[in-house]
């Protein structure tokens, strides 16, 4: 028997692995596709605990933060586009025209 | 039984594929991992009776935004730049929050049984797309509305950062 | 409750008045010639002031009585006195970072600067208002995705666009985490309305309830730049265009406590015990390190930066106390903040088109150079850092006596000594103001007509306020009532 | 309802199978014999010049990025298409307030000449 617990469990795993990336990963892009693995994860989460309770707010809720996750994906990739125009990289290491 | 096979099997999928994704040195690669656990994860929506979600996954998530993906890792050439980080520090802090955030969140469940049972089988209209429909266009129909208002603003500020010089630029 | 349309439509109205202005500008801007596009400030001045008057008038229908507050759109967002006054917040803070941002060199003539600040108020007022996690996700984000736009709007300038994507990738990150928090509310509990929520988190296991808090309160620490979520804020500011740091650091922030009252007090009113060891903790570290670290800094808007951490944490305090003096608490100092830190900002943006650069020792000789310029900077200086009789000083009174009705009182110390501290550096502002010398002294410094006003209005109304202290006191209290 | 998605996991796993399965085959069947030429990008023609990873210009990037933005709204009209029948005037209303905000941002970022192919 497949439990919300299952599920809960494995978007916590996907979670986990998307904020480690976050964190590890050097190229603003794959840094911006674990972010977006960790949304999946919550969508995940959301849609499973709809399902075991019945209740059809977890899709819809998955549905505005599907939008918002597109909207956001349109502008930071036009920011790295912008950054790339003057910088010609997308490494953050070699973004230090501020510090930290 | 077949269902729990099928869990697994899916989650073992989705897990690789979310590794394999951070691990990997080439941009591209990275981003076609990701579509496909983003395709694991629709089957996942088909499972839990969302079929309209996994719809939507797979046309806008899948389909569009990972297009955008690859189309700027290949615009700028950016398929090889940095691996994994040259900052020492972040490593170990990585490890540690990422254990935590698992650890916290398993023990959170363990922890927390009750309630947390499945209850029965979903009302039947559950997850299609009327009835999604309804309550997008009766109850949220403001943060619909949002929605809106918020691709609006994400068109213009993208374009503006995106054009060439424009009749403003320098 | 079936409410008529038009009680779902007044619930949104300022919101409504902000969509139709944009839209407006959107038409404006699309036809005017090219050398006049600094008209649009003014047209979004005037959309900002419409939405202004209309929540002015709403709050006083709230606060004397005529309207009573509910909730709109199958409750998504509420409509009461904090939700107005905070709208009064962001609307003033629009108002103002348009006026300083018409004659900012590297800013003028651009349309889609304005509109993305115009729904970026809208998004703002939402948050204040927003009752459930769906509205409140939406409208964190709607406010985020075009403050990200704002902070790299210059995107020729490479230390624009670096902090339009280091602010961008923080705040996605955070967000999402708060976004998995609320995933884990919702699985928990079912419920996505947070008084639902509140009666559904009571019989659960606190550890559940406790990550899922924490996870939420990454995002909000992230919009109120609370330490440790707060490594973003120098570098955004720094880089920002410095109107758009100006409006970050005043609306964004009060945007960010607005949902974290209201989150605390209407969805976790169980977990009390839990948040108020955290608010005391974050309150805590948040104003001694963004004091210490202020002190070494020489860039303005740095140093601004450091400062409205600081600031943030003693906002933070009023939320510890966690009780009707609190929110009151820190709902005035927001009120003040946001006057004396547009202030000080408003001086940093004429400064920067004078000299071009953004150091303090630029200010040297500014006593004689402009004395009004630097009065205004001083005013907003010693506000900022609660010297009586200035209002700023009775903000902090106010925290610290919650606090101290709170049983906090080793918090309240801690802030004391903090504002001690604060002084220190405020006062080396003043000193390069008025003491230090400068070849430059006989150049005289141009403030365009619209920095001007903003300066005399957020100078005026520091002074004024300090006289009606007590009526300010008692809106805030009435709004914290509203939770 | 499962049973359905079933059938169609089925067909899916079938038709790798059968991609793996000619593959495989092909595998066994074809000559090996690799030189040079066969190497070519292009066999005969134009020497390529160059790797295949050429950068174009950002603006490109602007359709790109309003297509993933009316990909969205598209996703919207499903919904609103289905429940019409029970909702009538008002889902016309909104979903046109909807369309309408996004029409004018496009024609917006038309007008100041985003949209300029070249």
């Amino acid at each position: 028997m497949v439990t919300l617990t299952h599920y809960l469990a494995l978007s916590a795993l996907l979670f986990g692995i998307g904020a480690v990336g976050f964190l590890i990963r050097r190229n603003a892009l794959i840094i911006f596709m674990c972010v977006e693995l960790m949304l999946n994860a919550a969508g995940l989460a959301f849609v499973a605990a709809s399902r075991y309770r019945g209740l059809l707010e977890g899709q819809l809720t998955v549905f505005f933060v599907l939008t918002v996750a597109a909207a956001e994906v349109a502008v930071g990739l036009a920011l790295m586009v912008a950054i790339f125009r003057t910088k010609r990289t997308t490494n953050v290491d070699e973004l230090s025209g501020l510090r930290g | 039984m077949g269902e729990l096979i099928a869990f697994y099997l899916l989650a073992g999928i989705a897990v690789a594929t979310a590794l394999a994704m951070v691990i990997t040195r080439n941009a591209v690669h990275s981003a076609l991992f990701l579509v496909l656990n983003l395709v694991v994860v629709a089957v996942f929506y088909l499972l839990l009776g969302a079929p309209f979600v996994a719809m939507v996954q797979i046309a806008v998530y899948a389909g569009a935004v990972m297009v955008l993906f690859l189309f700027v890792i290949m615009m700028l050439g950016a398929e090889r730049v940095g691996g994994t980080t040259g900052l020492r520090w972040q490593v170990p802090l990585a490890g540690a929050l990422g254990a935590a955030l698992i650890g916290g969140t398993l023990f959170a469940f363990l922890r927390a049984p009750a309630g947390l049972a499945p209850v029965g089988s979903p009302p039947v209209p559950f997850g299609d797309p009327a009835a999604i429909g309804e309550r997008l266009l009766t109850t949220y129909v403001l943060p619909f509305e949002i929605t809106s208002v918020l691709l609006l603003i994400a068109m213009i500020g993208a374009v503006v950062l995106a054009r060439d010089s424009g009749p403003e630029g320098k | 409750m079936e409410l008529s349309w038009w009680a779902h439509l007044w619930s949104v109205l300022p919101e409504i008045v902000l969509v139709l202005a944009a839209a407006l500008m959107m038409a404006v801007d699309a036809w005017l010639p090219e050398g006049r596009k600094r008209e649009l400030g003014y047209w979004a001045i005037g959309g900002l002031a419409a939405a202004l008057t209309v929540t002015a008038v709403q709050a006083a229908q709230l606060a004397g009585g005529i309207a009573v507050p509910y909730e709109a759109f199958g409750g998504s967002v509420r409509a009461d006195l904090a939700a107005m006054l905070f709208r009064v917040i962001f609307l003033l803070a629009g108002i103002l970072t348009v006026a300083i941002s018409m004659d900012f060199r590297p800013l003028r003539q651009s349309g889609e600067y304005y509109i993305l600040l115009l729904i970026s108020v809208l998004g703002m007022g939402l948050m204040g208002a927003a009752v459930n996690l769906v509205m409140l996700y939406l409208a964190l984000e709607t406010v985020g995705i075009a403050l990200y736009l704002l902070a790299g709007y210059l995107r020729d300038t490479p230390r624009s666009a670096e902090a339009g994507l280091k602010y961008f990738l923080f705040g996605v990150f955070s967000s999402t985490i708060m976004l998995y928090g609320l995933a884990l509310i919702y699985g928990f509990t079912g419920e996505i309305a947070y008084a639902r929520i509140a009666q559904a988190l009571a019989g659960l296991p606190a550890p559940a309830v406790m990550a899922a808090l924490l996870l939420i309160l990454v995002g909000f620490g992230f919009k109120v730049s609370a330490v440790p979520f707060h490594f973003w804020t120098p570098d955004v500011y720094e880089g920002a265009p410095t109107p758009v740091t100006a409006f970050i650091s005043v609306a964004s922030k009060a945007a960010g406590f607005a949902v974290l009252i209201r989150a605390m007090i209407e969805a976790f009113p169980t977990a009390q015990a839990n948040w108020v060891a955290i608010m005391a903790a974050l309150a805590f570290v948040t104003m001694t390190v963004g004091n210490l670290l202020a002190i070494p800094q020489r860039n303005l808007k740095r140093l601004l930066a450091y400062s409205s951490i600081a600031q943030a944490g003693y906002i933070l305090i009023g939320i510890a106390a966690a009780s009707p003096l609190g929110v009151a608490a820190s709902i005035f100092y927001l009120g003040i903040y946001t006057l004396m830190n547009i202030a000080a900002f408003a001086v940093a943006v004429i400064m920067t088109n004078v000299t071009g650069s953004e150091e303090i020792r630029d200010l040297a000789g500014l006593s004689r150079r402009s004395p009004g310029l630097a009065l205004a900077m001083l005013a907003a200086l010693l506000s900022l850092g609660g010297i009586p009789p200035l209002v700023g000083f009775f903000a902090k009174l106010l925290v610290f006596a919650a606090a101290i009705e709170s049983g906090l009182l080793w918090l309240a110390i801690a802030g004391v000594l903090n504002a001690m501290v604060a002084f220190y550096y405020y006062i080396m502002v003043a000193r390069a103001m008025y003491v230090d010398r400068s070849p430059e002294e006989e150049k005289p410094v141009w403030i365009s007509r619209p920095a001007r006003f903003t300066l005399w209005f957020t100078v005026a109304g520091v002074l004024l306020l300090t006289v009606l202290v007590y009526p300010l006191y008692l809106l805030a209290q009435m709004a914290a009532q509203a939770f | 309802m499962l049973q359905g998605y079933a059938v169609v996991g089925l067909y899916l796993l079938l038709s790798f199978a059968l991609l793996g399965v000619v593959l495989l085959l092909w595998w066994f069947l074809r000559p090996k014999k690799p030189n040079p030429l066969k190497l070519e990008t292009y066999e005969c023609g134009v020497q390529t010049v160059g790797d295949a990873w050429v950068q174009f210009r950002a603006q490109y990037y602007i359709f790109a990025l309003i297509f993933v933005l009316f990909d969205v709204e598209a996703v919207f009209l499903f919904p609103w298409a289905v429940a019409y029948n029970q909702l009538g005037l008002y889902a016309v209303i909104e979903m046109a307030l909807f369309l309408l905000l996004l029409l004018g941002g496009l024609l917006y970022a038309w007008r100041k000449g985003a949209l300029e192919w070249a």
